[in-house]
């Protein structure tokens, strides 16, 4: 009987936050799809106070390297199954703000049409094959798509992505398991933020995804989530193994969670000394550095951000503008006709 | 007489049982530290110890298998799954052990569980968090499911779940979470299986349960005022139902309409017209009308919401309907 | 004419819709390389391919979301579940995500998936191996539910359910599997919704699926000789059900009895029963008489499985007391 | 990015099927325990063929010495979840021929008074907590009852045992998590014959138990599982710790299915050297080459079986003379009655 030694935690690798691997166009292009989804986030923080916004809302603010970074390695036939906290997987992703704020206030003009709100904003079009209430579902969503990329031949892939709490779920294993054991085009992308609900994931989990992906032989990396470059430069990496036939991966991405588990928690139960830590770990913030390190200047930043926060703007005002969901087409929808799909 | 709300009903029955019996345990996601996502168990990890009410991993399908085992192996589990739509996850364990265990190990164990969930819309949760799925356990040999309609039901139900020594699903309408009533200090007991007359009439019985109680209440004052008088009958227990109560409403009014949040196609009231068709056919004077949701998912915009659920209007308009 | 048996009638119909359409893909527990358990699978791996037709691990929870998964990515999976009993691991998958894809992301996607799997007694296979739980599925907008009654109705109905661009759970009575049948070589479509007049009567409408179909021949032989002449509604679907040829069929025998194998409380035949005595009320001249299974489990012995089995006895009994 | 190195299989330890490590008695005791479940799954074997036995059954002819080894550690009040295949461990639990025969034969004198039959047997007075005709659900059953003995603070262990191929349901990795995290006395067995049904489990799975077992920091330990000494050793070892509070621990058998998946499995699907091959590894046979080269004779190895023999018949013998269970009794179990449980 041997007992294993508990391995020494992964650190975040250090070393790929390196600005200078990409242009300074790409880092720019990167910022500004970063600030897109902060400041929609943001304006729906204030929309959901003011009641605009029905149900509740998970905001992935402080998370938002991992949509961007991942998604810099994706195309549009690339699938993508995300989560409750799904904004950024979506935006990232390419939906549209029209349709993802007119959904966010329940309009017919939304990506859903109303029906589905934040956690089932979804676009087939786009591959975002939907945010998700059910914790863990999206693997296994994930895994069938990347047997249909697999079986019709495509060297797409279909990434999955999902909370670190999530882990608990049964279907991770189940998913692991079989994605490795059929060679599946399936990317795991694990948004560890640390906290499951109102509970730190150490009470939720006794393992570490690093440990529990090498039982299968599935390649991991670890990366610090919230440095959009190192994200992305592994999300490359990864990605372009997998368009060549590796099989699936994991990537880990740390990161943080900063507006609580959902829009009106307080984080009471969190230590103030880490929460006010947060700042200073700002995705967004780190890649204005960044771009600033390089020389591009206060006004073009701002010009960026202005330019965001017009978008935005016209985004929320085209869904404010927008109609009622009608009852009777809602019905209609419930099923799809005709006899041949 | 005190002020009693439904959400510390709850938490209320869950404490004295777990006083009265050092074998009640209770566990959930988030459950301890946070209290519950409907703060219905606040307090009770700092009264009784992290031994006996604790925080899982999100988890489910194990979670209720290990009620199972654990209720055969000398305790009494109470579970809270988070809302009701993700009892999808545990249908093995309740439906394929727990209800089963007894009978096919030769009636020679009992598995005293309670699964506790909340279902239910109106929150603009949509279509993943809002499912009302009683009338599948209601099909399951083995099961009891019950469904209080306010804090004092509430608390008697619990504790007679708790006290029941088969598996028992308990159902809690999101709505009447911050509901309130004046309860006497010492709340009265409960027994599953037992409807009650929550309003009496003559003219036409309306059969009901949980969060639309309130519902058939706005609907018999507005029939009041037409002249007619509405019996309501309150289930409170879904498996068993009770009946005999049912029958002898209808015996009376001779005019039976059923209502409840559920989508109505397959929903529980379907068995409750079904019985009634056939044991209470020749008090009928006018068809069987169900009110419940429409076959449709529960949709996120509050319009839809509002459309989609059912209404005083729908149900005023059933009545008239059996009465025509 | 050829005589066509139940599970090669399966077999063909998978075979000719992966024939007629390339995006068909067929995998289970063992359907590959064995397959299937109950051999309808035989051959499709050798036909179309390990990429096309594959066995999987034991891991139902993930199958069935993969399908979901492959079904909005492009493909038409058709999944087997070996028994209905194992249904309980993949509730979320279907109910959650299956059913609901396409209403709450707005009509813009289809799940043509479909989800095969056998239920029934008789086989002394025992509680978790016999049961029927399609009235689950039936309360769940966005599902259908199919169950054919004989190998031609399998054949159509299987390539009805393949073509439906929605999520269908086809379900195989395991007693039916060796039945036999002579059949036209060009097998006749079958459309989802739809029911048959399995025999004409004017005295009393029976509605039944499935497998208990032959019981309910049987019967109606057995009443015949009495005189009573039983018309035979054989559903075939249960979702979409076809409420008009049942209205029809009662509004000329003004008698109903419905009849399944599943357990009768809460399953289908309270639907069917429901309905009729609000729309088919005037028609009724007696009550609605249910026959399904006992409030139990389904139990190993073979004396107490045929005890638990609804019989000819219970319908004729059924048809007895509508018409007395 | 690093791709972990595939490890070598755990080859099966060897040096532990040293009989010298036990006492003749104790070895010649273990024989009796292993002949009786295999007399009884031979007898069961004629009775299935003859029509006595109805539904279907999985025979555990070549596993035996898995049920008698773990069971040699245990204990009445220890619990175990047993799976489809459950014979062997309901005998070594403790279950007496004779409600088991009669169970089998649908008896009302049966130990499930003939309502579950083969996949059922169950005796909660003996810690037997179940067959289980769901492949993977005993695991957290035994989850469930580690939990209440920790909670009720005895040193009782709870056992689930499951197959190699119900190592692909994610309730392994649920429970794996749960009992690692809360630290609870569950002993996950793994009986590894190698097969799922009709298919080799390395088309089942991408994993090896020991190596997932380590992601969570759970000990595992593998074992020729056709060795009762080896099993029995391992197994003292093992529940020694876990009473003294060393939380899980994983015990995977390496062992041999002989007679097919169910009673009338062909195996036409297996190489027929393979299944040749199995008479030289029965864990039957070695026991009593074991016990006769410490000296019994072979009188005294016959005397045993004799008794076993006699045992068998006679627990046959009752299980015929018993009565059909009542209808009317069934229906009166669905349910316990009383408030008070
Ligand atoms: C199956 C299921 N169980 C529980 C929940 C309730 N729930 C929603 S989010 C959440 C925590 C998820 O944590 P994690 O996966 O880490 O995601 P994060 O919220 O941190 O982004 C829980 C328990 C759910 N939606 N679905
Ligand atoms: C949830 C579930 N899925 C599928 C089955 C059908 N089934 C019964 S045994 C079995 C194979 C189990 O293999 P393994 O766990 O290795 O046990 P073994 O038969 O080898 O003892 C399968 C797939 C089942 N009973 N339950
Ligand atoms: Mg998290
Ligand atoms: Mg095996």
């Amino acid at each position: 009987m041997t007992r294993p030694k508990p391995k020494a935690t992964t650190g975040v690798p250090t070393g790929r936050n390196n600005p200078s691997e990409i242009s300074r166009d790409h880092l720019a292009d990167l910022y500004g799809r970063l600030l897109t989804i902060r400041r929609a986030e943001e304006r729906l923080q204030k929309l959901f106070a003011d009641g605009e916004v029905p149900g509740f809302i998970h905001l992935s603010i402080g998370q938002e390297a991992v949509s961007v970074g991942v998604m810099d390695a994706l195309r549009d036939a690339d699938t993508i199954a995300s989560t409750h906290r799904g904004h950024g997987h979506a935006i990232a992703k390419g939906m549209a703000l029209e349709g993802f704020f007119a959904e966010l206030l329940a309009r017919d003009e939304g990506v859903c049409r109303g029906r589905g709100g934040s956690m089932h904003v979804a676009d087939m079009k786009i591959g975002m094959l939907g945010a998700n209430g059910i914790v863990g579902a999206g693997l296994s969503i994930a895994l069938g798509s990347a047997l249909a990329h697999k079986t019709r031949g495509t060297n797409d892939i279909a990434v999955a992505f999902f909370g670190d709490g999530a882990q608990a779920e049964g279907l991770l294993h189940e998913c692991l398991n079989i994605a490795a054991l059929w060679k599946l085009p399936l990317l795991f992308v694990c948004e560890n933020n640390g906290w499951g609900e109102f509970l730190p994931t150490t009470k939720h989990l006794a393992f570490q995804l690093g440990d529990l992906a090498a039982a299968y032989r599935v390649p991991h990396t670890r990366v610090d989530g919230n440095d959009v470059v190192a994200v992305q430069a592994a999300a490359h990496r990864i990605v372009e193994a997998m368009r060549e036939g590796a099989g699936p991966m994991a990537l880990e991405c740390v990161t943080t969670r900063v507006r609580g588990h959902f829009e009106g928690d307080a984080q009471k139960y969190r230590d103030p000394d880490e929460l006010a830590a947060l700042a200073a770990l700002d995705p967004v913030r780190r890649v204005a550095d960044q771009l600033a390190a390089l020389g591009l200047g206060a006004a073009a930043l701002e010009a960026i951000d202005a330019g965001v926060a017009q978008k935005v703007e016209a985004a929320v005002a085209h869904a404010r503008t927008g109609t009622d969901p009608s009852f009777e087409a809602a019905c209609a929808d419930v099923y799809a006709e005709g006899g041949r799909a | 007489m005190a002020e009693l709300r439904y959400q510390k009903a709850i938490g209320r029955a869950l404490e004295d049982a777990m006083t009265a019996d050092p074998t009640v345990i209770l566990f959930g996601e988030d459950v301890a530290e946070a209290g519950g996502s409907f703060g219905a168990t606040k307090g009770l990890r700092e009264k009784f110890g992290a031994a006996r009410v604790f925080d899982t991993p999100i988890s489910e399908a194990a979670l209720a298998g290990a009620a199972v085992g654990a209720a055969v192996s000398g305790l009494k589990p109470v579970l809270e799954i988070m809302f009701m739509d993700f009892t999808t996850l545990v249908m093995d364990a309740l439906v394929n052990q727990a209800a089963k265990a007894r009978f096919m190990f030769g009636g020679r164990c009992a598995v005293p569980l309670v699964l506790r969930t909340p279902h239910g819309g109106g929150l603009g949760a949509g279509p993943q968090h809002s499912q009302c799925l009683e009338a599948w356990f209601a099909h399951v040999p083995g099961l009891k499911v019950v469904c209080p309609s306010d804090p004092v039901s509430a608390y008697g139900l619990l504790r007679a779940a708790i006290d029941d020594p088969n598996p028992v699903i308990f159902v809690e309408n999101k709505s009447l979470y911050a509901s309130k009533i004046d309860a006497p200090d010492e709340l009265p007991a409960f027994e599953v299986g037992k409807a009650r007359i929550a309003r009496p009439g003559a003219d036409v019985t309306i059969v009901t349960y949980g969060g639309a109680l309130r519902t058939a209440l706005a609907a018999a004052d507005a029939l009041a005022g037409e002249g007619v008088e509405a019996e309501i009958v309150d289930l409170l227990s879904l498996q068993p139902w009770d009946e005999a109560t049912v029958l002898a409403s209808l015996s009376r009014t001779h005019r039976l309409v059923v209502m409840h949040e559920a989508v109505e196609a397959f929903g529980v009231g379907a068995e409750i017209a079904a019985r009634m068709a056939d044991i209470g056919f020749d008090e009928l004077d006018g068809p069987i009308v169900r009110v419940g949701a429409p076959f449709m998912p529960i949709p996120f915009s509050k319009p839809l919401e509002r459309a989609y659920m059912p209404s005083v209007e729908n149900l005023v308009a059933a009545v008239r309907r059996t009465l025509a």
